[in-house]
């Protein structure tokens, strides 16, 4: 059996549903335990007091807002290649998740970093290529909702988001060269200085999970949302035709 | 010049419209596509100058032997009726554009912009474009929309020549043009809503 | 190809404009900015590098909606697209007459209005430069975005937000050419990297480009 | 057994409660539009069968 015939619209629908329950139960166990623990039973971090706990939000969800750009890349290429419209759903249902993500981690981030660096905003390079992907995703978004033609809507996208991918990672590397930053420092001494990793890295861990989980709950409801939406315009066009 | 197409499906804004298209057109020929509106002959013609690809079938001749033209004319308003012939003759890497000014009757406009032609001459215009594209298949759609009677028989005279010179012509039209023709309806080939299994051929 | 490149021009300068409506747009920008953060020459002059560099992407952007609009809307994109010429070498003779009616013409302008913003005398030079440099980056930039909007309606606020980011690349490398000419010091990174991506998206973004037009006509 | 946070206490509850109001919201439209558009695909497929 192929990978491919997961591309196929009914039987993704089939199998999403099965998995769907399971995937939710999983992320709201592994989001309740993780982010509990981490703010109710890990202790305060020296240089940082209990700022550390905004970590446990924070870093999955940046990781999460990068992940969906690359899985929207991928989901791109595979349709672009293999004409497979689940695929280029699946990259339409994403965006806004990738959004969300970019969004908490800018929010978190600016909260965090008031108390630590004393203001809410710094033209930090991570921070700034974070608002540079949240543009990305808004473009992308609104091609996306601009563009009649669903298969046209997907072609575009997929070549904005392959030319947004090589835009993007240049972005990182001019703003890396424009501001040499904060921020890495911060993340790198706290593993380091202080060895405590397991006190903070198993509910980070456990919070990473979850937000992996969420993305993927998501991106399974959504994408059964754009399969539905589409075959409700390709049924709609048919009763117009005949 | 030949042009066969086999069993050529088409869709419009991801619609399949027409499906199982099949006809031959030889040099010198001349093939009108009838129909109603709607039906999918803008299409087609798209479809064969290779302006979007078919959904399925085969094209005997590749689209660089095809000129196009459609409704709109591509013409620039602020250059004269000379200059617009120009710039496409040499956009199709040929040479001169006198045939196409005498046989459209454009001679006494050439020095004129193109904003202050009449619709029929800019249509002139338009279809003095094809003779400058050096291509022996015309795919035309509904090219006599706004000429007058004498400019019909101007632009039939045109193709009964290039037909004479071993051209074909592919012409989606509701009139009569006034040289000999075949015809083609292309209601039979309206795509038929496909039995509904599930799913993926619910996309197309 | 040189057919379309000058009927492009042709057209820019007989519909009046062309040329000057970017190069008014940048003046106005850098005039507006004075009046907002007020008179004193120092400051003026630290932020002259970047004032200049967004003042002339943002008047590059201004003229990007119509790269292709018209060529749509009256039916010569069709024929071009169906002409013997490459639509790749199409998009690239757009991009080229873009750049001759606005970037040029603005880097060309840039010097006048660095005196304006009171900029270090020893950054007339690398602001020429890395105009030079960087703008025919935008203008191909811009004729991607304009390739991927042809044919929609609003297309021109969206158009700016997908090219916006792109632009971020060139305008922070165009920028620091010019901040660290005016501090003197070495240049050379700065200017190897806007090179680098100048000649990057010449290279490969008419390709994109052009495959978005075909998406678009279909 | 809220812990003690200290003097960080308000940006770290704003982060939690800005973050979870975020992926609530992200999780309930999600779900929202959802149902709203399998409503939808459930009235276009009845009318199609109704219709033969």
């Amino acid at each position: 059996m192929s990978l491919w015939e997961y591309a196929n619209p009914q039987k993704f629908m089939q199998t999403s549903a099965a998995v769907l329950p399971l995937v939710w139960g999983l992320t709201v166990l592994s989001l309740a335990v993780g982010l509990v623990w981490g703010f109710f039973l890990t202790p305060e971090a020296v240089n940082f007091g209990s700022t550390v706990k905004i970590i446990y939000l924070h870093v999955p969800s940046a990781m999460m807002a990068i992940n969906a750009w690359v899985m929207m890349l991928v989901t791109s290429l595979i349709w672009l290649v293999r004409r497979h419209h689940v695929s280029a759903l699946a990259a339409r249902a994403a965006a806004p998740v990738g959004l969300t993500m970019t969004l908490i981690a800018l929010v978190t981030g600016a909260i965090w970093g008031e108390p630590m660096w004393g203001t809410y905003w710094a033209w930090d390079p991570r921070l700034t290529a974070f608002l540079i992907l949240f543009l990305f995703y808004l473009g992308y978004i609104a091609l996306w909702e601009a563009i009649e033609n669903p298969d046209a809507a997907a072609d575009l996208t997929s070549v904005l988001c392959i030319v947004g991918s090589v835009f993007a990672l240049l972005s990182r590397y001019a703003v890396n060269f424009w501001n040499q930053g904060l921020h890495q420092g911060a993340t790198l001494s706290l593993d380091k200085e202080e060895n405590i990793a397991n006190v903070y890295w198993l509910p980070l861990l456990i919070c990473l999970a979850g937000f992996v989980l969420l993305f993927i709950a998501l991106v399974l409801v959504r994408t059964r949302t754009e399969i539905r939406a589409r075959r409700i315009k390709a049924l709609v066009a048919r009763e117009r035709m005949a | 010049m030949e042009l066969t197409v086999q069993d050529l499906a088409c869709a419009r804004g991801g619609v399949p419209v027409l499906e199982g298209v099949g006809f031959t057109l030889r040099g010198g020929r001349a093939l009108l596509l009838r129909g109603p509106n709607g039906i999918g002959k803008t299409t087609l013609l798209r479809t064969l100058a290779g302006l979007q690809p078919p959904l399925a079938g085969r094209i005997s001749a590749p689209p660089e032997t095809m000129a196009y033209a459609a409704h709109a004319d591509g013409l620039k308003a602020t250059l004269t009726v000379e200059e617009n012939l120009r710039f496409w003759a040499r956009v199709f890497g040929t040479r001169g554009i006198d045939r196409a000014l005498d046989e459209f009757a454009l001679r006494d406009l050439a020095q004129r912009q193109a904003q202050n032609l009449s619709a029929g001459q800019k249509r002139r215009l338009g279809l003095a474009r094809l003779l400058v594209t050096g291509r022996p298949i015309w795919v035309l759609d509904e090219p006599t929309v706004s000429l007058d009677t004498a400019s019909v028989a101007l632009f039939g005279q045109a193709v009964a020549r290039h037909l004479r010179g071993g051209g074909a012509a592919l012409i989606a039209t509701h009139i009569h043009l006034g040289f000999e023709a075949e015809e083609l309806d292309v209601t039979p080939f309206k795509a038929k809503p496909r039995a509904l299994g599930h799913f993926d051929e619910a996309f197309a | 190809m040189i057919a379309l490149l000058s009927r492009d021009l042709a057209l820019a300068i007989r519909a009046g404009g062309g040329f000057g409506l970017g190069l008014a747009f940048f003046l106005i920008v850098v005039v507006l900015v004075p009046f907002g953060v007020g008179p004193e020459s120092t400051i003026l002059s630290v932020i002259a590098p970047g004032i200049l560099w967004v003042g002339a992407l943002l008047a590059c952007l201004l003229s990007l909606d119509r790269i292709f609009a018209l060529d749509y809307e009256d039916g010569s994109l069709d024929l071009l697209a169906t002409a013997p010429i490459p639509l790749e070498g199409v998009v690239a003779m757009k991009a080229a007459a873009h750049w001759v009616t606005t970037g040029l013409p603005l880097t060309l302008a840039a010097p006048g209005l660095g005196l304006l913003m009171n900029l270090e005398p020893a950054a007339y030079g690398w602001l020429v430069l890395s105009l030079a440099l960087g703008t025919p980056a935008l203008s191909m930039i811009g004729t991607f975005g304009a390739a991927l909007t042809v044919g929609l309606k609003r297309g021109g606020l969206l158009l700016s937000l997908l090219v916006l980011p792109l632009y971020v690349p060139t305008l922070i490398f165009g920028a620091e050419t010019v901040g660290r000419g005016a501090d003197g010091l070495a240049t050379t990174t700065p200017v190897l990297m806007l090179a680098g991506i100048t000649l990057a998206t010449l290279a490969l973004l008419p390709f994109a480009a052009a495959a978005a037009i075909r998406i678009n006509l279909r | 057994m809220i812990p003690d946070l200290g003097k960080y206490a308000s940006a770290v509850l704003s982060s939690y409660a800005i973050s979870l109001v975020l992926l609530a919201g992200l999780i309930a439209l999600s779900l929202w539009r959802g149902a709203k558009i399998r409503r939808q695909l459930e009235e276009v497929e009845s009318r199609r069968k109704s219709d033969g």
